[in-house]
């Protein structure tokens, strides 16, 4: 039996009081624990930015990358050893500014990663600078005159790119959270958890009373299997912001696909100079 | 050497001039002959001017040479171009009189190579009856050519054999009136090693180094590398991915290392500015990987399918900070195969990026190999599992220790968590702001280079003691060795030092040396001679002068010679 | 009046016989001459492949630039200067694979420039490797199983980010191209003409008959101003592949937003040292 | 000097230290004095450790000091990590008796700083109350500090002025049963210049340079010179624009100068890493671009918000092969403003990049600038217009001639066109695979740095004819001088050179002066001395040590001072 205290990690957090990152942070605690998942069997990978820290802050195996390459990183580990759990914390800057052209090609290659993007439409740890996610007219201190760009979408595009995973989450929804990210886990291939999040620190337009007043759970009748509605859901046509999943289809995974990892993870083999005993001598005949 | 002929083979990129090229060198190889194939491309898939030079000789070759014996102008154009080059006594096969330049010269033979090849069946085996001109021109028997085809046909189809053959029997006919000045009597005896592209001798070396997993992003001359791995891929226990970017090309690497394989990525100069940022991450991050920079001229974009050797300063200092690396820069086929092997080992065995430095002609060009390429029986594991540890859960990824090594476990193999970060972090992999623990990790780091010098091995050296030292690193070998030897030739007191291991530096082994030697000359691919600067800044020794060349195309021995001469003078 | 002649340019032409990208070539002449725009009034930017070739090969100002960045080198100038008239060629390696973080991001902008992507679905510079828009299990000397990845699909990926002019053409559909080229200049902002277009030496799969076979000019009744149904369109149901304008809706481009740049592009300023005096004695009070 | 303290104030980010430090300087310096605010603070948002270090003195002060006079520990972490350092005789300010560590110490003083801020009117007058109790510990008239505050609140409210009035008279009134050790008569002369951090000052060369683009990525320690550049932007034609990622910034800056406006960018070494490749296209199509570095350490993502020096050597050699570029490493804010103006200019008249170095120290850090900073009267174009042509329509960008620059027109501004490539290109801009044209190409580009090195000034010579010379680069200015005072005063014959323009390297003016010099020393922010490598490999000369800090903290002067000394015995 694995509970949420064998992810308690002893490393003091760094975010401000009041973060969304906790509520993902406990609700990340608890599926894993539903899922008993002990944290030796996870990874989780992260780039940079404060949702990234996460892994600092609960038990597992982890890789605190570079800022925007976390999915390059956790596909070239899962290729490497497909047995392990893979999650993935990022931010909207990581994952949808910097990261933007690797979350683009991980969903096309449908790599088995549950990603949780920690979405506070803002740069938190650089301070406050507008992110792609940061809605038209947003003002920041480095965007005086307010944003001027359209907000990123990232379940849009993650449909239109063919995701089989897509689902909405908000951090202070811990139940609902919780179950997403179990199910995501679950999912094999790609999965986006899109997670709304309040800054305190830095967004005063996307408060937790904001988002209190527009989220509500997606309506039962909803078919999570038609790929049209799931866009259709995701452009909005209202105010409501819709939680939870939105698309969801299962196909053969990145690494179900490479055939030379149907018989045992990379890492499992040994090293056999008997196999190169003919290319070795080989060259022009 | 008795026999030393060049041929040049050119026309439009896709006429199949290295099919000629192949055809002929793996005949003279066949005999015994030592053979160097260089590749001289554009970047165009059709149309404007390729060539390929395949120097002939009974002696080992390993660079092009000036000299132009005989050429094949599968067009106008190179006749034109190369029709200069050509020596006194040299001929040119062209295939038709088009009324103008070509056939009013001497040097000129025409022959029919569509027509023949039409006549033997096919229009595409037109270099076949230009490669049984050639051969024939140049005294090789028949049988030797045939036999080639036959290799080369008889898993495809009875009928391309036949046609081969007979297409093959045409282009020796068209050359029975003619004596060719520098023709000889062919001894055979047997082949000498076997027929390798520089490439083919990297992809090789990741396998003996254990290499599993290898992603990348298209780019010249890097591809033929991965081509390589791919090809092979099927025996051996390897996935290889084509990244989105190269961005992506080198954190998959670094993932897949972390995570417990030994891998490898390679690129040209323009992707490898891209790693750059990577690179560091698996410095800190203390992460083994390899890359492969396969230099072309730049910058940017450059001459894509050209060769140079403008990157060894770039690399040794690429990324922010500083930290211990590897480059190594493999000057021959053979050299390439034990540098990428040993490649992958040191950088497993000392946690830290190797970067190795080939080029477009060591890449592309076809050399005879006579050492055995042979794989280590064992790869040695510089990875720890639970049974290592005393208690795996107190397990600490970067624990301190003077050898500035710690002992690494993978993620997800047993109850030891692994925990790294791009941040400075401290011994448990948590992100440190404490100054004394930035600076024993970033000592920890730098400790390794203490052993990892060790581990360098000393430039060759030719002719030791000799008064002038020419000095090479990477793919310039071959052209420095023979310069080396024609000014001996000519009287002049001179000797070679050859650098494959570039850093760390060794500065002892060079120093001591570079006492001893009146003056000394650089040659590099590059404008501004960064070997001699690197030489200077590490052992406090200027070079005399620098035999430097940067437009793209290999260097022969002759220039080298002419250059140090006129240095001399 | 401008001649398709005006833009002939003397360098040599590099690419094969009988590829797709002469229709493309000769179409944009007619449509630039249709608008009358003379070669010293436009600007050209591209990145790097076959593609990225195209300014050579009609006379204009151009900026060949580096692999995957045409979009920032042509935001940039056209910043600077938003009075040129900005094309983008690109290639589908070079605008969805290399280049893919900075097309999500340019139609985030709505930048005003017009980008022709010439879509051969494979790298045809490098000979021949899978591209982002190869279809799953192509062939490729590389990809000698099969590409295994979800093939890119640029109109759904560009709708989901809410591009304002999303259009699709062939290149041996010359006419129709035009129009389609002059209609994006004509549109204010981001303009994305996705072009098919065989490559007769790398891909044996797209080849000149299998797209004859597929396209078909957008049915008569397609409300290009109803997003939901321009990216059913892309989404495709059956074999064929609708060619034509999928969405159109013209909104503020992203110089058009910049306050500054009302009165004149930031090149026609003079510099003005009285401008800086009072901030030249500023900092801490 | 005669007044030299210092005064460090520490807390959780988001108590406001900052905010108490900044009242107090702007108190100093309104009376004359000279001070120095250095920032230590960790990446992150709330809670940690971060403090600054106010000194304060009657002469120039350009480095932060070991010594610590007075501490305000906002939090009981900042007296217990820094109460070591305090001076006997130093006091410390505390908020509340925890009944631990603290107030058991005799040289700690409660203040109540919470609770009368409240009685003043609101719980964040803290910092003022804070500010008051200091100011009033070393003797500044009250009216100074009110002066201050009013200069800070008259544009706000009425209310919140007279609070904060309120808060500093409780402040003072909190000091009055104490008298520190190190008070002194205020004699008020008039403010020294004024009080100005490096990125503001970058900020200012950039608009002295015309800048009138820049696009970037946010990045610590870079971030602030764009944040100067949005604030003061209203005022001029400048045009600010957040970026995706860092190849799209410095690939926008690099189309937005092709269309003929400056532009810049600034990162940090991680960026940079990822502009590594547009660095090559900038020079390769002769775009004139400036990119400034603010350094910190690494590798990868190191310590955000640290100070270092040790991306010199991989600017010098970023991207691959050769070409031009300027690096320059400014000291000061004036220095700063001076050579980023000059930047602008340089990179703009040669048609190449310039990459500017500065670091988190540097940028963060509030000096007082007593020179005036003037913006040039005018800007020379070095562009030319149909008017400068012949005929326009022949125009051809890349035009050989002796001096490498050839006449830049811009796109859509005649009838001239103007066409550039990555690729190796013809005068024309068409991509070339010519031989010939390759050389001359590259060669032409080379060809500038013979005018360039002449724009290059000699290092600043302290002490000249010295027999020990201490070298400093960019921000270790203001620590190395200092050393060189104090050493001179213990009786060592010491002088000191420092260096802003760092590449084109001035091989002749180093050598000559170095030369002369019995020994030299370098003085760095980095592990392996880059800077005194880079002069063995320029000059021949090699450094008899090096003193190095890598923690992520500037240098002060008694580092310096007590390491050569060491070395010297
Ligand atoms: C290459 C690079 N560029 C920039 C940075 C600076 N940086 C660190 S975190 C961050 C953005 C963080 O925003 P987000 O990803 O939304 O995470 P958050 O802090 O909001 O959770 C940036 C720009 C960096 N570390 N590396
Ligand atoms: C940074 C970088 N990586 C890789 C390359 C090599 N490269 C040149 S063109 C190209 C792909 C071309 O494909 P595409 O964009 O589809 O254009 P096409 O040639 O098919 O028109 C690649 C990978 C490069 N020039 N620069
Ligand atoms: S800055 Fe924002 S996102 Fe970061 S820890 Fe603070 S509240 Fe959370
Ligand atoms: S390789 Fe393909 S895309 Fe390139 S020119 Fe040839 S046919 Fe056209
Ligand atoms: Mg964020
Ligand atoms: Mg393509």
């Amino acid at each position: 039996m694995v509970s949420i205290n064998d992810y308690h990690s002893d490393y003091p957090n760094h975010w401000c009081p009041g973060c969304g990152n906790f509520g993902i942070l406990e609700a990340m605690k608890a599926a894993l624990a539903a899922l008993e998942l002990p944290p030796e069997k996870i990874l989780i990978v992260s780039g940079i930015g404060q949702a990234a820290k996460t892994p600092h802050f609960l038990e597992c195996n982890y890789f605190h990358s570079l800022h925007g390459r976390a999915l390059p990183i956790a596909t070239g580990a899962k290729i490497a050893n497909h047995h392990m759990t893979v999650l993935v914390n990022t931010g909207d800057g990581d994952c949808y500014g910097e990261g933007g052209n690797h979350f683009m090609h991980a969903i096309r290659r449908n790599i088995d990663v549950t990603v949780l993007a920690h979405n506070n439409r803002v740069y938190g740890l650089t301070k406050g600078q507008a992110s792609p996610t940061s809605m038209e007219g947003m003002q920041t201190k480095i965007q005086p005159g307010g944003v001027i760009m359209g907000a990123f979408n990232p379940l849009a595009v993650a449909l239109s790119l063919g995701a089989g995973f897509v689902a909405r989450g908000f951090s202070s929804d811990g139940d609902q959270l919780r179950d997403l990210i179990q199910a995501g886990i679950r999912h094999r291939g790609f999965a986006l958890i899109d997670i709304m999040q309040p800054c305190v620190s830095f967004n005063q337009v996307n408060t937790h009373k904001w988002y209190k007043d527009r989220i509500a759970p997606i309506e039962e009748n909803h078919d999570e299997t038609d790929r049209i509605s799931a866009v259709r859901l995701s452009l909005g046509t209202d105010d409501r912001i819709p939680t939870g999943i939105y698309y969801r289809r299962e196909s053969p995974s990145y690494t179900d696909r490479i055939d030379k990892l149907k018989d045992k993870p990379l890492t499992d083999h040994r090293y056999r100079p008997e196999l190169l005993k003919a290319l070795l001598t080989d060259g022009y005949p | 050497m008795t026999v030393d002929i060049s041929v040049l083979i050119g026309g439009e990129a896709g006429q199949g001039i290295q099919t000629v090229g192949l055809l002929m060198a793996r005949t003279c190889h066949r005999a015994g002959l030592y053979v160097i194939v260089v590749n001289d491309f554009e970047s165009r898939i059709r149309g404007g001017h390729s060539f390929i030079q395949l120097r002939i000789s009974d002696g080992p070759v390993h660079a092009p040479t000036q000299d132009l014996h005989l050429m094949v102008a599968l067009d106008e154009r190179t006749y034109r171009l190369h029709q200069s080059d050509l020596q006194e006594g040299g001929l040119a096969l062209i295939p038709k009189d088009d009324g103008d330049t070509m056939v009013q010269h001497h040097q000129c033979k025409i022959v029919d190579f569509a027509g023949l090849a039409q006549k033997a069946g096919n229009k595409i085996l037109s270099n076949t009856v230009a490669a049984g001109t050639c051969l024939a021109l140049i005294g090789a028997p028949f049988d030797l050519f045939e036999n080639v085809l036959k290799t080369t046909f008889e898993q495809v189809e009875e009928k391309r054999l036949a046609q081969n053959v007979q297409a093959a029997q045409y282009g020796y006919a068209a050359a029975e009136e003619h004596t060719f000045r520098w023709s000889w009597r062919w001894d055979r005896t047997s082949p000498k090693g076997r027929l390798i592209d520089g490439a083919h001798a990297v992809a090789l070396g990741a396998l003996a180094g254990d290499c599993r997993f290898s992603a990348f992003y298209p780019m010249s001359p890097a591809t033929g590398i991965i081509q390589r791995l791919v090809d092979m891929a099927a025996a051996v226990p390897l996935v290889v991915e084509q990244a989105e970017d190269e961005l992506a090309a080198v954190n998959m690497v670094i993932g897949a290392a972390f995570a417990g394989v030994r891998a490898m990525t390679a690129t040209s100069g323009g992707g490898f500015s891209l790693m750059t940022e990577g690179l560091g991450l698996a410095a800190i991050t203390e992460t083994p990987i390899v890359i492969v920079n396969a230099q072309r001229p730049g910058p940017a974009t450059g001459l894509p399918t050209r060769t140079a050797q403008a990157d060894l300063q770039f690399v040794i200092h690429a990324s922010q900070d500083e930290f211990p690396r590897f480059v190594f820069a493999p000057g021959t086929p053979f050299e390439a195969f034990t540098v990428t092997a040993r490649a992958f080992e040191l950088s497993d065995r000392f946690q830290v990026p190797a970067v190795i430095l080939v080029d477009q002609f060591l890449n592309d060009s076809i050399f005879v190999a006579e050492e055995a390429f042979e794989a280590p029986e064992a790869a040695r594991p510089f990875t720890i599992t639970d049974g290592d540890l005393d208690d795996p859960t107190l397990y600490r990824r970067y624990a301190l220790n003077d050898s500035g090594i710690s002992p690494r476990a993978l993620p997800c193999r047993g109850l030891a968590r692994v925990k790294v970060c791009s941040d400075e972090h401290d011994e448990a992999g948590h992100i440190t702001e404490d100054a004394a623990i930035r600076d024993a990790m970033a000592g920890k780091r730098h400790a390794k280079y203490q052993a990892m010098r060790e581990q360098i091995r000393p430039p060759e050296v030719i002719h030791a003691g000799s008064d002038i030292v020419l000095i090479s690193w990477g793919s310039m070998r071959g052209a420095m060795i023979e310069a080396v030897n024609q000014l001996r030739a000519d009287g002049i007191n001179c000797g070679g030092l050859h650098m494959i291991d570039l850093w760390p530096f060794p500065d002892a082994a060079m120093g001591e040396i570079l006492e001893k030697a009146a003056q000394f000359f650089v040659v590099e691919q590059n404008r501004t001679a960064q070997l001699g600067q690197l030489i200077r800044q590490q052992t406090g020794y200027r070079y005399a002068d620098a035999v430097l060349k940067t437009n793209g195309r290999p260097m022969c021995a002759g220039e080298i010679t002419e250059a140090i001469k006129t240095k001399l003078k």
